[in-house]
C-alpha cells in the first residue's frame, strides 16, 4: 500500500502534478521522501509539521536564507532541516537553459533538489537544505555569478516586468533599472539593517504585470505624459473586423468602438465618430484600456518615465495597503540618479522613525504624508491624493506662517511655495 | 583559500537574452495572440518574437527543470523565461516550429495557455510544503483547483482575464489581496500558551506588543513570566506566533479557507482594488478540497454568465453591487463579512441608499 | 458717526440684512443694542466676547436652554446674560400667523426679541434672555402649547421634511413619525441620561430634503420596495417637450431622454428605445435621479417603508461620519411599535456601552457592528455593507460555532442562521 | 400656584396645516416649478397648492416674523411654513394671488427664489452673535456671500441645485461636511493655558482625555495643578476648550475661514458625499470678508461653466478629477489638502495611476 495516499490523489487530474514530480525525485533523494511522508501526516492531520524558524545564514550576510525544522525529526530525519535558499533572479526572469542547468547541478549537489520557479516575490527559491550546506552551496552560486536574494528586514530582491525585452507599452527600462538598483543595494538586502522588509518592483506601463502597485514599498510604473500616438489606419481595421480585439485573445470576435473602447474610457475623454478615433489626452487617465483593445491602432505617448508610488503591503499589521502616488513623474534614464537619491531619503526617513516591524507605509500613515514628503523632498500633489480631506482637522507648522509673512500664499516647500 | 565573493547580486539579464530580443530591444511595435498560450511580438524592425507560454506545478524538482531545458534547447535555441506569475515562456522566430513545440509539451504533460482571457497560474505559496504558520496546504488546493477550472487555461472564454491566488495564511504572501478570486487560509483558534517554553523563549514585552487588537497581557500570575490572552479580541492572526514560538494558534480543526473576491492590480477602465471577503470559511478538507474547488467554480460561472464584456470580475460585482452578488451566488451574508477591523472598516459601511432589494 | 461702522457695511446689497433688522430692534431693546455694540467689538478685534457657557436652565429640566454670557459684561451690561431657548419646533415647520405671533408675543415680554427660524437642529431659536426670565418664559409657552427642545446629552428635537404634507415622494409620513418620535421621547429629551446627543431626522424619500443621513444618529429615509410607476404618455410628452425637465425648474427646455435619464441612471437598469420607458426595478438603487428630472411620468412604487441609517455627525472627534444603513426596510406606520422598540434597544446599549461624549456611531466604530447588530436584534445584511470587509482579520464567537455544531453553515442571530 | 406643565412636546403639526393640504395630504400627484421660488403641487383630487418661497436674514427679529404674518394673512388665509433650510414658503391655494404677493414680498425687501437649479439659502450658525468658539462670524459672510451671488437665487442658470453651507468652528453646526460649497472657520493657535484658572475650573484628567491627538499631558511641575500642551500636535480643534474654559484657542491674527467643496446629501445619480478641503486659510476680513466671496464666486462660476447638465459640484469635479479642480480654479494645492488625520486618511491617497497631469 501507498505511504501517500491522500497525496496521491493529487496525482490525477489534467494539471501538472507536484506529487509525481516529487516522488520522482524522491526515489532519488530521502530527504524528499520524508518531506512526502511529513506532508501526507499533514493531510491527514490538517496541520503543519515545520516548527517556527531560526536563524540561519551564510558568512557575513543575514539574510537570504529561510531557516526550517521538522516537529518530526526523530520520525522524519531527511527533514530535520529544510532550510530554504533565496537567490535573487534576473532581470524579467530570462534564463539559458545552461544557466538553469548550472543552478540544477549545484542545487542537486547540495540541497533537495525541489525548487520554486519562482517564489513570490521573485527569488528562485532552493527550497530544503541542512545548515552544513549552506555555506558550501552559497560559495559555489557565487563562483558561478549568482547570489542570495534578500529576506528578513532588509531590501527585498526586487523585480520587474520584461518589459523593453518583449512588450511595447514599457514607458522605461523596467529591466536595467532593477539590475542597477538591485546591484546599488546589495549592502541593504544582505544586512538586516531596516526596521522590516522593503521591496522595490517595476512595472513598464499601467498594465501592472508584477503587481508592484500591492506588492511593493516603493512601485515604480511607467506611464507617459504626452499624446497617444494613433494609427487611424489600424483603427478602421478594428473597426471592420481585420483585425481582433486584444490581440485575439478574447471570446469577442469584433470590436464596437464605441461600445468597447470610447464609452468604456473611464475618463469619456475618448471619441469616435464612425470614422475617426479622437482622444483628449489632456483628461486621458493613463488607464490602457483602449491601447490594450487595439494594440496594432494605439500606443502610449513618447514622452515616457514613471510614477512613483508608495507604501504597499499585505495585511501585517492593520489592513492591506495599495501603494500611493507620492511623484507622478519621474524620468528614469541610467544611471537613475534621482531615483536613487529619493529611495536612499526614503529609507533613511524610514530607518530613523520605523518601528520595529513597521513598513514604510504604516510609518507614513502614523507620522503623516506631510513629514514623509518633507523628508523626501518632495512637493505635495494633487495627484497624491485621490481626494483631498474630508475633516477641518490640519496642522499648520511655523514653516506656513514664515512663508505667509514673507507675504506667500501657502508654503508647500522650500523654494516651491506658493505666492 | 580564495576570496570569497560576496554582494556581486544577480547575473547581468542580458546574458540570457535570445538574439533577436537584443536586436529589437525597446523596438517592440504591437502584439498579437493568435491562439492560447501562443504570443506573437512584432518589432519595428519586422522582426517576430513567439512566446509560447506553459502552466507548471511552481514546486518542482531539478528533474523538472531539466526537462523543461530539453525542450528549450530543441525548439528555442536554449533560450526561456518565466513570468511573473510562474508560467514558463518559450521563446522562438521560428513560427514553424511552434506546432512541434506545442506536441513536446503535451507529450510531457505540460499545458499551453494562461494568456487573455483565460483563467492563468494561480499564484500561491508554501502551506505545509514549508512553512510554520499555515491553515492549510498551498500545491494541493492548487492542483485541485487548476485541475478542475482546466478547460479556463487553455482558452480565451471569459470576459476577461480571471487572476487567482492562494495564501496559506494572513500573512498572504503573493498577491492574495488584489485578486480577481483569492483563497485564503484562516485560523480560528486564539493561541494556546506554553508558558513553560514561553518564559525562556520570548521577551514579554515584545510579545504583548506584537499582538495588534491588543488582546496579550502580562499573565496575572506574575511567578509564571508569561502572558495570558483575552480570547474574544484574538481574530487568530498569527502574529505573536510570529514574535514567539511558544504562541501557537493552529487547531487542526478549526482552520480554514476563506473565499475573497473581486480584487485587481491593473489599471485598466478601474483602478486596482483590493479583494473582499465572499465566504469567510469553508472547512479545511484535504486532499482536494472539493467545496473549495466548488465555490470558486461556482463563482466563476455566475461571474462568466453575468458580467459584461471587458469586466473584471470585480468590476462586474461592482457594476450589479455586492447584494446581488451574494444573491447570484447564493452565498449567505453573515457577521463575518462585514468589517469591524479598525480604521478600514467605516468605509466599507452603506452611507447612502444606493442599493437593491 | 455710527457706533457700528463695521456691521453698518452689511445693510447695503440685495440680500436682506441682519443688521438692519437688528437696528430697528436695538431701538426698542436695550440688549440688542448693546448686542450689535459688541458685535463691532468682534468685528474690529476678529475674536468672540462669548464666555465658555455655563449651566442654566428650568426647573426638572437639563436641557433647551443654551448658557452664555458676555466676557465684556461691565462694558454692554445688556447682554451679561444671554441665553438662547430652543423650542422644539412642530413637525415640518408649518405654521398659522396666530400661533407665530403668540410665539413673538411671549418672547418680546421675556426676551430679546430676537430669534433665529430656525436652528440647524430644526428648533425655533429664542436668542438672549437672562437667567431670571427662563422659569416664566417657559411657564409661558407650556400655557400655549409649546415646550423645550433637546440640548445636551440628551435626545434632541427631530425634525422631518414635509412629507405627504406636500410632497408627491413621501414613502411614509414624516410628519405624524417626527411628532410621535418626539412625544415619546419626551423624557429623554429634557433629561442628560444619554452619554452625548442623540438625533433623529425623518426624510420620506432618499432625495432627504433634511439631510438626515448627514446629520442624525438615526436616519429614517423613505423608500419604495416594489417598481417606479411609470406614465407611459407623459414619458412621450417629455420626449417631445410639452413637460419641462425637473417641473421647469431648470436652465433647460427640453429633456433629452437617454442622455439626461437613461444614461445617467447609476445603475444603467433603464432603456429608452425613443417611445417606451422601461426600468428593471430588481437592480434600480432609488436614487430618485429619473423621477425628480420626470416627475409628471414616474413615481416611487406603492410598497413603501423606510430605510433606517445610523451614525452619522459632524468631524468631532474622529471625523465625520454619514450614517450607514443598519436596516434595509422598515414599514413605518403608527404606532411605529417595531421602530420605537428598535429605537430604545439602540440607546438603551449606547447608554450601557458609550463613553463621555461619544455618539453612537462611534461606539459601533469602537466595539464593532457585530455586537450593536446583535443587541439591537438586527441580522446581518449586504445591504449594510458597501463593500464587504478586505482584510483577513475577522472573529468567530462561540454561537457561530454552536451553529456549526447544529450543521448550520452560518450563524447570522438567534433563529436566522444560515442553514 | 397651577399645576407645572412639562414634557407636553411640541404642538400637533395638523393644526398648522392649511385645509388644502389637510384634504389632500398624502394624496400629491406632482409638481411644477412654474417660476423661480414658485411651486406647484397638483394632487390627486385636482386640488393644486402653490407655495412662494422666499429668502431671509435667519438671524431676525420678532418684528420681522410680525411683518411676514402680515404678508401670509394677507395672501394665504395666515398659512406659512418654514423650509429645511430657513426659507419662509408662503402657502395659497389662489394662483391670482401670486403676483400681488410677489409684489408684497418685493416691496418688503425680501426676494424670492431658492427653488431647482439656483443657490439657495446658506445654512449658518451662530458666530460672534452666540456662541463661544467661532473663529468667524456666520451672519455676516452669509450676509456678504448672497449679496454676491444673489442672482443665482432667483433664477434658474446652474446645472443642477448648488447648496452652500456656513459653520463658524470645526464643530460644523449645519451640514457644512456634506454642502457643495463650505465655509467653516478655522483656528489656527494652540490653547493658552491659564494655569491659575485651570486648576479650579477642569478637571485635568477629562481635560487631557479630551484631545482628539494626545497633546495635552499633566503639567511636570506637579505644583501648578495643570497641564501643558505638545502645541505641534494640536490641530485646534477647541475640544479642550468645551471641556475646560481655561483653555481658549483664538487668536485675532491667525482665524480664518477653510473652503470645502464638493459635499452632497441626496441619493440622486451619486451617493451622499463629504465636503473636501479646497482652500484651507483665508485671513479673517470682516466686515465683508471679500476674499472669501471671491473665492466662492470663482468656484461657483468655474463649475457653471464645466459641469455637464445635472451634475452637482462634487460630480463635476470626480469627472474632472481633483487634480483639473485645482487647476481650472487656480487653486494651490498644499500640504494642509492631504489628509493626515488618522482612520480617514489612507483611503484618501492615490492609490492607482488614474490621474491626469
Ligand atoms: C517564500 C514566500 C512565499 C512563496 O512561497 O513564494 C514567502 C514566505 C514567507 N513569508 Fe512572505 N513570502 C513570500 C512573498 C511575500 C509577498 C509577495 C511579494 O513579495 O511580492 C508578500 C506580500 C507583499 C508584502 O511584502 O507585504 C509577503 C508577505 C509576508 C508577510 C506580511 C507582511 C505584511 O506587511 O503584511 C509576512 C509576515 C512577516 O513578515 O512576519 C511574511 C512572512 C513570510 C515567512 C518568512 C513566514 C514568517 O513569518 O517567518 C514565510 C517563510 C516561508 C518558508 O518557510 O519558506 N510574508 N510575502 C515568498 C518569498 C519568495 C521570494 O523571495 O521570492
Ligand atoms: C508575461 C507577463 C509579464 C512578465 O514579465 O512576466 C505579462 C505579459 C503581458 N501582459 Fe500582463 N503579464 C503578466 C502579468 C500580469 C499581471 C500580474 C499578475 O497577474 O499577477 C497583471 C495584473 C493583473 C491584475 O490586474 O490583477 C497583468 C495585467 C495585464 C493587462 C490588464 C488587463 C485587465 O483588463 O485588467 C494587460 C492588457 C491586456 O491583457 O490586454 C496585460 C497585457 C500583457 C501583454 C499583452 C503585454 C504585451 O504587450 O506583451 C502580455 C501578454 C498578455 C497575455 O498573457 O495575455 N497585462 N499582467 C505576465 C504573465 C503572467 C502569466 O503568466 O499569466
Ligand atoms: C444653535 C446651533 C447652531 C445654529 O445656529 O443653528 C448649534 C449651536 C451649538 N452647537 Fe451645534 N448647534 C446646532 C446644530 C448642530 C448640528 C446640525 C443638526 O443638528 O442638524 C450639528 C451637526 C450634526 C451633529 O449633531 O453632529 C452640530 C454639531 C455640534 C458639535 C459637534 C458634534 C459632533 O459629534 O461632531 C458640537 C460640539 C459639542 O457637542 O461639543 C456642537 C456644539 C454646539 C454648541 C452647544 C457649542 C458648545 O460647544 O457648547 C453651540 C451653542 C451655540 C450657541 O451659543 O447658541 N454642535 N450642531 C444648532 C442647534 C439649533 C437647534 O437646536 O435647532
Ligand atoms: C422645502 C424642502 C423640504 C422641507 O421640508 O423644507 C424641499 C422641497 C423639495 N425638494 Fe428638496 N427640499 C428641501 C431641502 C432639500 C435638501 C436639504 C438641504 O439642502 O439642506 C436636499 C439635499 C441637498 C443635497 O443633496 O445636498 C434636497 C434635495 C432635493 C433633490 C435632489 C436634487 C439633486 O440633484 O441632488 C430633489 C429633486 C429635484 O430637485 O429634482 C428635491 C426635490 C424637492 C421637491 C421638488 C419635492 C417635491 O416634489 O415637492 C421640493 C421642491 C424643490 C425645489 O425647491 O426645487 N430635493 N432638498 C427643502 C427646501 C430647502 C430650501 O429652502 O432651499
Ligand atoms: S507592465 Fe506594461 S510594459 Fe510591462 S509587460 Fe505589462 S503591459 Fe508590458
Ligand atoms: S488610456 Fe484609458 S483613460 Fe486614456 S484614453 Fe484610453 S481608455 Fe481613456
Ligand atoms: S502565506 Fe503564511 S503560511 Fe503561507 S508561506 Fe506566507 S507566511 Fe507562510
Ligand atoms: S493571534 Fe493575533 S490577535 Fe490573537 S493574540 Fe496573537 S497577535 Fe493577538
Ligand atoms: S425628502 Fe423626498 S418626500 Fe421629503 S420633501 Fe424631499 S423629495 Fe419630498
Ligand atoms: S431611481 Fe435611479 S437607479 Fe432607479 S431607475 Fe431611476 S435613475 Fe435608475
Ligand atoms: S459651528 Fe462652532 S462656533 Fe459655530 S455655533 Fe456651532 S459650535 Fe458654535
Ligand atoms: S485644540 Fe484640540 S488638538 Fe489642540 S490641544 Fe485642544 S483638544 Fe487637543
Amino acid at each position: 500500500m501507498s505511504k501517500t495516499p491522500l497525496l496521491d490523489q493529487l496525482e490525477s487530474g489534467p494539471w501538472p502534478s507536484f506529487v509525481t514530480d516529487l516522488k520522482r525525485m524522491a526515489a532519488k533523494k530521502p530527504q524528499v521522501k520524508d518531506l512526502l511522508a511529513q506532508l501526507e501526516r499533514s493531510y491527514q492531520e490538517k496541520i503543519t509539521h515545520w516548527k517556527h524558524g531560526g536563524i540561519v545564514g551564510v558568512l557575513g550576510y543575514g539574510s537570504g536564507i529561510i531557516g526550517r525544522y521538522s516537529d518530526l525529526a526523530e520520525t522524519f530525519p531527511g527533514v530535520e532541516h529544510f532550510h530554504t535558499m533565496r537567490i535573487n533572479q534576473p532581470s524579467g526572469w530570462f534564463y539559458t537553459t545552461k544557466a538553469l542547468r548550472g543552478l540544477c547541478d549545484i542545487w542537486d549537489k547540495h540541497g533537495s533538489g525541489l525548487l520554486n520557479m519562482h517564489g513570490a516575490t521573485g527569488d528562485i527559491i532552493f527550497l530544503g537544505t541542512r545548515t552544513e550546506n549552506l555555506e558550501p552551496c552559497f560559495a559555489e552560486l557565487t563562483a558561478n555569478g549568482w547570489d542570495l536574494g534578500g529576506s528578513g528586514s532588509t531590501f527585498r530582491s526586487p523585480s520587474c516586468c520584461l518589459g523593453p525585452a518583449r512588450c511595447e507599452w514599457a514607458c522605461y527600462d523596467t529591466m536595467e533599472a532593477c539590475y542597477v538598483l538591485t546591484q546599488e543595494m546589495q549592502f541593504d538586502m544582505h544586512r538586516p539593517s531596516y526596521p522590516y522588509k522593503y521591496k522595490l518592483k517595476f512595472s513598464g506601463c499601467p498594465n501592472d504585470c508584477v503587481a508592484a502597485v500591492a506588492r511593493a514599498d516603493l512601485s515604480i510604473i511607467g506611464v507617459w505624459k504626452d499624446d497617444i500616438r494613433i494609427d487611424q489606419a489600424a483603427v478602421k481595421a478594428y473597426a471592420g473586423g481585420e483585425l481582433k480585439p486584444r490581440g485575439g485573445a478574447t471570446p469577442y470576435a469584433k470590436l464596437d468602438i464605441k461600445a468597447d473602447v470610447t464609452d468604456l474610457c473611464p475618463t469619456h475623454c475618448m471619441s469616435y465618430d464612425g470614422k475617426k478615433l479622437a482622444i483628449d489626452n489632456r483628461n486621458c487617465n493613463h488607464c490602457m484600456h483602449c491601447i490594450n483593445l487595439m494594440p496594432q491602432a494605439l500606443r502610449p505617448g513618447t514622452e515616457t518615465g514613471a510614477t512613483l508610488l508608495l507604501g504597499s503591503h499585505a495585511p501585517i499589521l492593520e489592513g492591506a495597503q495599495l501603494s500611493w502616488v507620492i511623484q507622478p513623474f519621474i524620468v528614469m534614464e541610467s544611471p537613475y540618479d534621482e531615483f536613487k537619491e529619493l529611495n536612499v531619503r526614503i529609507t533613511e526617513w524610514w530607518a530613523e522613525h520605523g518601528k520595529n516591524r513597521e513598513r514604510i507605509g504604516e510609518l507614513i500613515l502614523r507620522l503623516g504624508m506631510r513629514e514623509f514628503l518633507e523628508a523626501a523632498e518632495l512637493p505635495p500633489a494633487p495627484q497624491q491624493v485621490r481626494i483631498p480631506r474630508a475633516n477641518p482637522f490640519f496642522f499648520w507648522q511655523q514653516s506656513d506662517f514664515d512663508a505667509e509673512a514673507k507675504g506667500r500664499k501657502y508654503y508647500t516647500r522650500e523654494g516651491f511655495d506658493v505666492e | 583559500m580564495s576570496e570569497r565573493k560576496t554582494d556581486i547580486g544577480p547575473p547581468h539579464y542580458e546574458q540570457f537574452l535570445p538574439p533577436i530580443i537584443k536586436e529589437n530591444y525597446g523596438k517592440w511595435k504591437y502584439h498579437e495572440i493568435p491562439e492560447p498560450g501562443v504570443l506573437k511580438h512584432v518589432s519595428e524592425t519586422g522582426a517576430e518574437l513567439y512566446s509560447v507560454r506553459a502552466g507548471a506545478a511552481r514546486l518542482i524538482s531539478t528533474d523538472f527543470v531539466r526537462e523543461v531545458c530539453e525542450v528549450a534547447d530543441k525548439f528555442c535555441d536554449g533560450y526561456l523565461r518565466f513570468t511573473s506569475r510562474n508560467n514558463i515562456e518559450f521563446l522562438l522566430t521560428d513560427k514553424g516550429k511552434i506546432a512541434g513545440l506545442k506536441a513536446e509539451l503535451k507529450k510531457a504533460g505540460i499545458p499551453i495557455g494562461g494568456t487573455g482571457h483565460s483563467v492563468t497560474s494561480i499564484i500561491h505559496t508554501q502551506g505545509w510544503v514549508h512553512c510554520h504558520t499555515p491553515a492549510i496546504d498551498a500545491s494541493g488546493p492548487v492542483k485541485a483547483v487548476m485541475d478542475d477550472l482546466f478547460e479556463y487555461f487553455g482558452t480565451h472564454k471569459l470576459p476577461a482575464q480571471v487572476r487567482i491566488a492562494l495564501a496559506c495564511c494572513i500573512n498572504m504572501c503573493g498577491a492574495v489581496h488584489c485578486s480577481d478570486i483569492a483563497m485564503c487560509g484562516v485560523h480560528r483558534t486564539a493561541p494556546k500558551i506554553m508558558h513553560d517554553r514561553l518564559r525562556h523563549l520570548c521577551e514579554i514585552p515584545t510579545t504583548i506588543a506584537s499582538c495588534p487588537t491588543g488582546a496579550i497581557r502580562p499573565h496575572p500570575d506574575k511567578s509564571l513570566k508569561s502572558v495570558s490572552v483575552n480570547e474574544p479580541k484574538c481574530m487568530y492572526c498569527g502574529n505573536c506566533y510570529t514574535m514567539c514560538p511558544a504562541l501557537p494558534c493552529f487547531d487542526a480543526e478549526k482552520g480554514g479557507i476563506a473565499i475573497l473576491v473581486g480584487g485587481k492590480v491593473s489599471n485598466a477602465k478601474s483602478a486596482p482594488a483590493f479583494s473582499r471577503l465572499a465566504i469567510p470559511y469553508i472547512p479545511n478538507n484535504p486532499p482536494r478540497w472539493p467545496e473549495v474547488v466548488a465555490a470558486i467554480r461556482n463563482i466563476l460561472i455566475k461571474y462568466a454568465e453575468g458580467a459584461n464584456k471587458w469586466e473584471r470580475l470585480g468590476e462586474w460585482i461592482n457594476r450589479i453591487g455586492w447584494e446581488k452578488f451574494f444573491e447570484v451566488c447564493d452565498i449567505p451574508f453573515t457577521f463575518q463579512h462585514i468589517d469591524d477591523y479598525k480604521f478600514q472598516a467605516y468605509d466599507t459601511y452603506r452611507t447612502s441608499m444606493h442599493f437593491k432589494f
